[in-house]
């Protein structure tokens, strides 16, 4: 599809037809407020404009403005009319300052963090990473749902997990993958765990003081093949580790993770059975004694050939 | 408030006060200096404020579920207040919440499907690009702490597939087969729950559309006995991928129970 | 001192004493809007207080927006003031760029604009209330977070809350005039009697298909009298024989 | 043209000595141009018809389209430069999106007239840009006001009509509404006088291919502008064609 957009743009520009560029910018350039467009709005969005147009349409997201490069033959020009103003609207309809702008109030009742639990364990091996998950997204005593993985793919090579704040973990996992998907269109090449280590530390710092509120790990295959994995705090700091076990129960598993893989040397490396026990294991432990996990364990195992996942039960009370 | 009058400057009065953006430089002339002082902010608390909504997703659709009231505080202010929108053919929302913020969502989202409308191209939105961006949405007015001080409960019909899908103030979103807020996720949601786990164990299938309204029927008289900021008079919304309605419904409540109880033992 | 304080939102108290030129100026009141069969009665008292002191206890609170639309201000007096005056502005531009009067509904929904946009700097509850030929009379209730609900009738400020049980009882759909200016005299005189924020006379104004109000005043001294709740020591029931309990 | 070499006509921020504006009136000459458009006000309600012209047969059926809503409630037609047209629409858009923010109230036909004209009307004032090369007909059904029809120029100049015509045939076609008697017929009567019109006017010689397009707007429909559904369509047409014949058949005698 890439291939597809960057040959027929070249095509349509060597034949000279119009180029119109449209900058959807969908917020109102808050330093502090990072919109990003999840695919699904996107996707809508895009039907729309192939609808209203017949030309060939090729679309860049960057984390808070939308290029939408739309080629087509000059006699076609009104149909820009109809795009700007579909646009347009939808842009204003997302403006939401005040009629009298006092600047940001200081809100005194508004907590504009939750905490949502679950947790992450992930173990690094010589040829695999595995990363596993609970499902279940709560507030307080109240659980919202049973069902929500906190595994997020980024590409063939490397999974992301992320808990905490989850309306932050939105955001954040919306803004790389959306950076992950620029990347691509730039460079025609996916993006390696190691610099997604260091984009997603960026992108965290770049919150400093007012944080996305999300714990991560990173797991991937290295340009070796070897595993690796990075683990985060909320504001950015990055560090690579061989296993690490994050979130709410992330106290109570590292201790045993420490325990059993906190002494292997090169000769004795964890394979990925062991390792796959492993994490089971410790989500079963943390499963009783932590409120904010449970549910479910869903695991991913990035191998060269493949990302595997798998589904474990766990206590649903 | 002290340090307010040491740099207050008669000409500036009018001016428009701190926006938290500049700092003061007492150098610069005095129609561009901002003072620093707060407005006068009443909490960014919801006043007047709905109850719970809940949500269940069936065979062949999605029920939802509101009363009609709005309290201010604990005075039942407005009787007759819906809740429940129909955006278009593929989607009913309903909010929980303050209702001036409901009121305001309600407005924006009528206004873009006017547009889609008069666009004319024969496409609709469909309930999860509804959801991505009140999820932005609320996401965003959180961020900038000016909350939409709303919860809201996305039902539809996505590719023949229903959809629910829940998100709250923050721009905490998900997606689940039953959904209920505020008190309605203590009283209303394992009843939920049991009834949908119930139905897929002994018949591994998922409610009809009747068993899903009971259900929701069900909850609501429980919420009625149970939660103070409820109401007698409701509305049940049903969208199915032929169909879209909303009901107005009144629950007949027992109230025989009373007759056994006498004295406090 | 703000609308929210009677329900149970709290305002931050300095111990001790209280200075009432930090104050704002509010309008703690009772004020009223009702529908009848040709068109709507509006109601107010006069008193405007700062903290506990009546800084004005002969007020007109049934601010004319335009000659068919008018509103009854509650909450900070700085704010609704400002605010009408907006919408007064709007109202006269539109009339002349229309044609016609304005419609209720249009300068409700300015008002509206104007509160929800600003609540949380702004303390204005307002209730709109007027005739126009399209729709007839019309009350629409902005309360301070900027909910707007059409209503047939409304009772808004600190006096409401006692008038809630009152207004369920009497109001009916489709009262004459009189009916109806009664109505809203008991009530604003109830109000007046157990609120102490509200006080005065009763002012009301009468909107309909003319086109401009009619007003009228009742002065504190000539307001309807109420039940008084006074206790009167009884001398005892004499024991004659009967020993049985009444 | 006696303005052609004159140099009068190189800007619309220019008069002639004679009082013209040139530009404008090459912008009137780009609506003559084009497929004829007619609006009929009747009792109940405002008919719009258009001969959209066909110019190749690769086009899709549906594109190019004439008609449009402004809103729900509201009904365009437009002639002349599309493009341009298209631009008006989105104009007239956000009046009305505008306009029901603020009021929360769908907007009138009479102010949305004044408000469209007067962007055009702008822009037959300066050197910089170039006037509209359209002209537009909006109409409109309230319980209230009854039917509304106004027909705004490139100039900017409006009026309100009970029938009216822009494009190609407009004289021709205006000839024949003015035969009917508008104030007293529905739209189910008009709707088939007006496809009669389109298919009268349409020059066969000159403009091979054309499709008619029908919408309203009425009581009937409840202030919905909309297309007119296929049955009523096909009736019009059938009407349009037998009329056609009848009148070339009296023609032959």
């Amino acid at each position: 599809m890439l291939l597809f957009y960057l040959s027929l743009s070249r095509i349509l520009l060597s034949l000279n037809l119009r180029v119109y560029y449209i900058i959807l910018n969908l917020m109102n350039g808050q330093q502090t407020a990072k919109q990003t467009i999840l695919h699904e709005h996107f996707e809508y969005h895009m039907l729309r404009v192939k609808a209203a147009s017949t030309a060939a349409v090729s679309c860049i997201t960057l984390d808070n403005v939308i290029t939408i490069v739309i080629y087509f033959n000059s006699s076609f020009c009104h149909l820009n009319n109809k795009l700007s103003q579909l646009i347009r609207v939808k842009s204003q309809s997302l403006n939401m300052d005040t009629i009298i702008d006092r600047g940001t109030p200081k809100a005194r009742n508004f907590e504009p963090y939750a905490s949502n639990g679950g947790s992450i364990v992930a173990i690094s091996g010589k040829d695999f990473a595995i990363v596993a998950s609970d499902t279940r997204l709560s507030e307080g005593y109240m659980i919202y749902t049973r069902k929500q993985s906190k595994l997020f793919q980024l590409s063939d090579k490397s999974v992301l997990g992320c808990t905490g704040c989850w309306c932050d973990t939105l955001s954040l996992t919306n803004i790389i993958q959306s950076q992950l998907k620029s990347y691509l269109y730039d460079h025609n090449t996916i993006m390696q765990p190691n610099s997604i280590a260091q984009l997603l530390s960026t992108l965290l710092y770049s919150r400093r003081f007012f944080p996305y509120y999300v714990y991560n790990v990173l797991a991937g295959l290295d340009n070796n093949g070897e595993g690796c994995l990075y683990s985060y705090d909320p504001v950015g700091h990055c560090e690579k580790v061989n296993y690490t076990a994050g979130g709410s129960s992330g106290v109570l598993m590292q201790p045993f993770l420490d325990s059993w893989l906190g002494k292997r040397t090169a000769d004795n490396p964890v394979t990925e059975e062991e390792a796959l026990s492993l994490v089971k294991d410790a989500f079963t432990a943390a499963g009783e004694r932590d409120i904010y996990t449970g549910d479910e364990v869903v695991y991913n195992i990035i191998k060269k050939d493949g990302i595997q996942t798998g589904v474990v039960q766990l206590r649903k009370d | 408030m002290e340090f307010v009058s040491q740099n207050w400057i008669p000409g500036n009065f009018k001016s428009v006060p701190d926006t938290g953006r500049t700092v003061q430089i007492p150098s610069k002339l005095p129609e561009d200096i901002e003072l620093s002082h707060d407005v006068v902010q009443h909490g960014w608390t919801p006043i007047t404020t709905t109850t719970s909504v809940l949500g269940v997703v069936f065979e062949s659709g999605v029920a939802l579920a509101a009363d009609t009231l709005t309290s201010y505080g604990s005075m039942a202010c407005f009787q007759n207040n819906p809740r429940i929108l129909t955006v278009n053919q593929n989607i009913i929302v309903a909010a929980a919440g303050e209702y001036s913020d409901y009121q305001f969502i309600r407005d924006v989202v009528e206004e873009k499907v006017r547009t889609e409308k008069s666009l004319n191209d024969g496409i609709s939105m469909k309930p999860k690009a509804l959801h991505t961006w009140l999820s932005r949405v609320l996401y965003n007015r959180r961020t900038k702490m000016k909350p939409l001080w709303s919860t809201f409960l996305v039902a539809g019909i996505q590719n023949d597939v229903p959809f629910l899908g829940e998100i709250d103030k923050l721009g905490t979103a998900f997606v689940d087969d039953q959904i209920a807020s505020g008190y309605g996720a203590y009283l209303a949601l394992p009843l939920m729950r049991k009834a949908i786990d119930e139905k897929r164990e002994k018949f591994n299938s998922k409610l009809t559309k009747d068993e899903a309204v009971d259900l929701l029927k069900k909850c609501m008289e429980v919420l009625y006995y149970r939660d103070a900021r409820s109401h007698d008079k409701y509305q049940i919304g049903i969208i199915t991928k032929d169909s879209v309605e909303v009901q107005n419904l009144a629950l007949k409540p027992r109230w025989e129970v009373a007759k056994l109880v006498q004295g406090y033992e | 001192m703000s609308l929210l304080s009677h329900c149970g939102v709290q305002e931050l108290q300095n111990s001790g004493i209280h200075d009432i030129t930090k104050d704002e100026v509010s309008t703690g009141t009772t004020i009223i809007a009702a529908i009848y069969d040709g068109g709507v009665i509006i109601g107010a008292d006069s008193r405007t207080t700062t903290g506990a002191y009546i800084a004005n206890r002969v007020t007109d609170k049934l601010t004319k927006v335009c000659d068919n639309i008018y509103c009854c201000r509650s909450g900070s007096a700085a704010d609704t003031q400002a605010i009408t005056d907006i919408v007064a502005y709007y109202m006269d531009l539109t009339s002349v760029q229309m044609g016609e009067p304005p419609l209720v509904r249009a300068a409700a929904n300015v008002f509206k604009n104007l509160i929800y946009e600003n609540r949380h700097q702004l303390t204005a509850g307002v209730i709109v209330a007027g005739w126009d030929s399209r729709f007839g009379g019309q009350v629409y209730s902005i309360n301070v977070s900027g909910t707007i609900v059409q209503q047939n009738i409304s009772i808004g400020g600190s006096g409401s809350s006692y008038l809630y049980g009152f207004m369920d009882s009497q109001y009916k759909d489709g009262m004459s005039q009189q009916e109806c200016e009664n109505l809203v005299l008991n009530a604003i005189s109830l109000a007046i009697k157990r609120d102490g924020s509200s006080g005065g006379v009763v002012r009301m104004g009468v909107i309909n298909h003319t086109g401009s109000i009619q007003r009228k005043l009742v002065l504190g001294d000539q307001l309807p009298k109420f039940y008084d709740n006074i206790y009167e020591e009884k001398p005892l029931i004499s024991s004659g024989g009967d020993a049985t309990m009444a | 043209m006696s303005s052609i070499g004159t140099g009068y006509d190189l800007s619309a921020s220019q008069f002639s000595p004679d009082g013209r504006v040139f530009q404008v009136e090459y912008a009137f000459k780009a609506v003559e141009n084009s497929g004829t458009a007619i609006a009929l006000r009747g009792s109940d309600g405002v008919v719009f018809a258009v001969e959209k012209l066909v110019t190749s047969k690769l086009h899709e059926d549906s594109t190019g389209k004439r008609l449009f809503s402004v809103e729900d409630h509201i009904g365009m037609a437009v002639g002349g430069l599309t493009a341009d047209a298209s631009a008006i629409l989105d104009v007239a858009r956000e009046e009305a999106r505008s306009y029901r923010q603020n009021y929360n109230m769908p907007i009138s036909v009479k102010y949305l007239n004044e408000r469209v004209s007067m962007y055009i009307h702008a822009h037959t004032l300066y050197s910089a840009i170039r006037p509209f090369g359209c002209a537009v007909i909006i109409g409109s059904y309230d319980p209230k006001d009854g039917p509304q029809m106004y027909m705004i120029d490139p100039a900017g100049v409006s009026f309100g009509y009970f029938g009216c015509a822009i494009g190609k045939a407009k004289q021709t076609a205006k000839t024949e509404i003015e035969k009917l008697n508008l104030k007293t017929m529905t739209c189910k009567e008009l709707i088939k006088e007006a496809a009669k019109i389109i298919y009268m006017v349409h020059d066969e010689l000159k403009d091979k291919q054309f499709e008619l397009e029908l919408s309203w707007v009425g009581s009937h429909t409840n202030g919905k502008h909309e297309e007119v559904s296929r049955d009523v369509f096909d009736d019009a047409l059938k009407y349009a064609k037998a009329s056609l014949d009848d009148d070339s058949g009296s023609d032959g005698e």
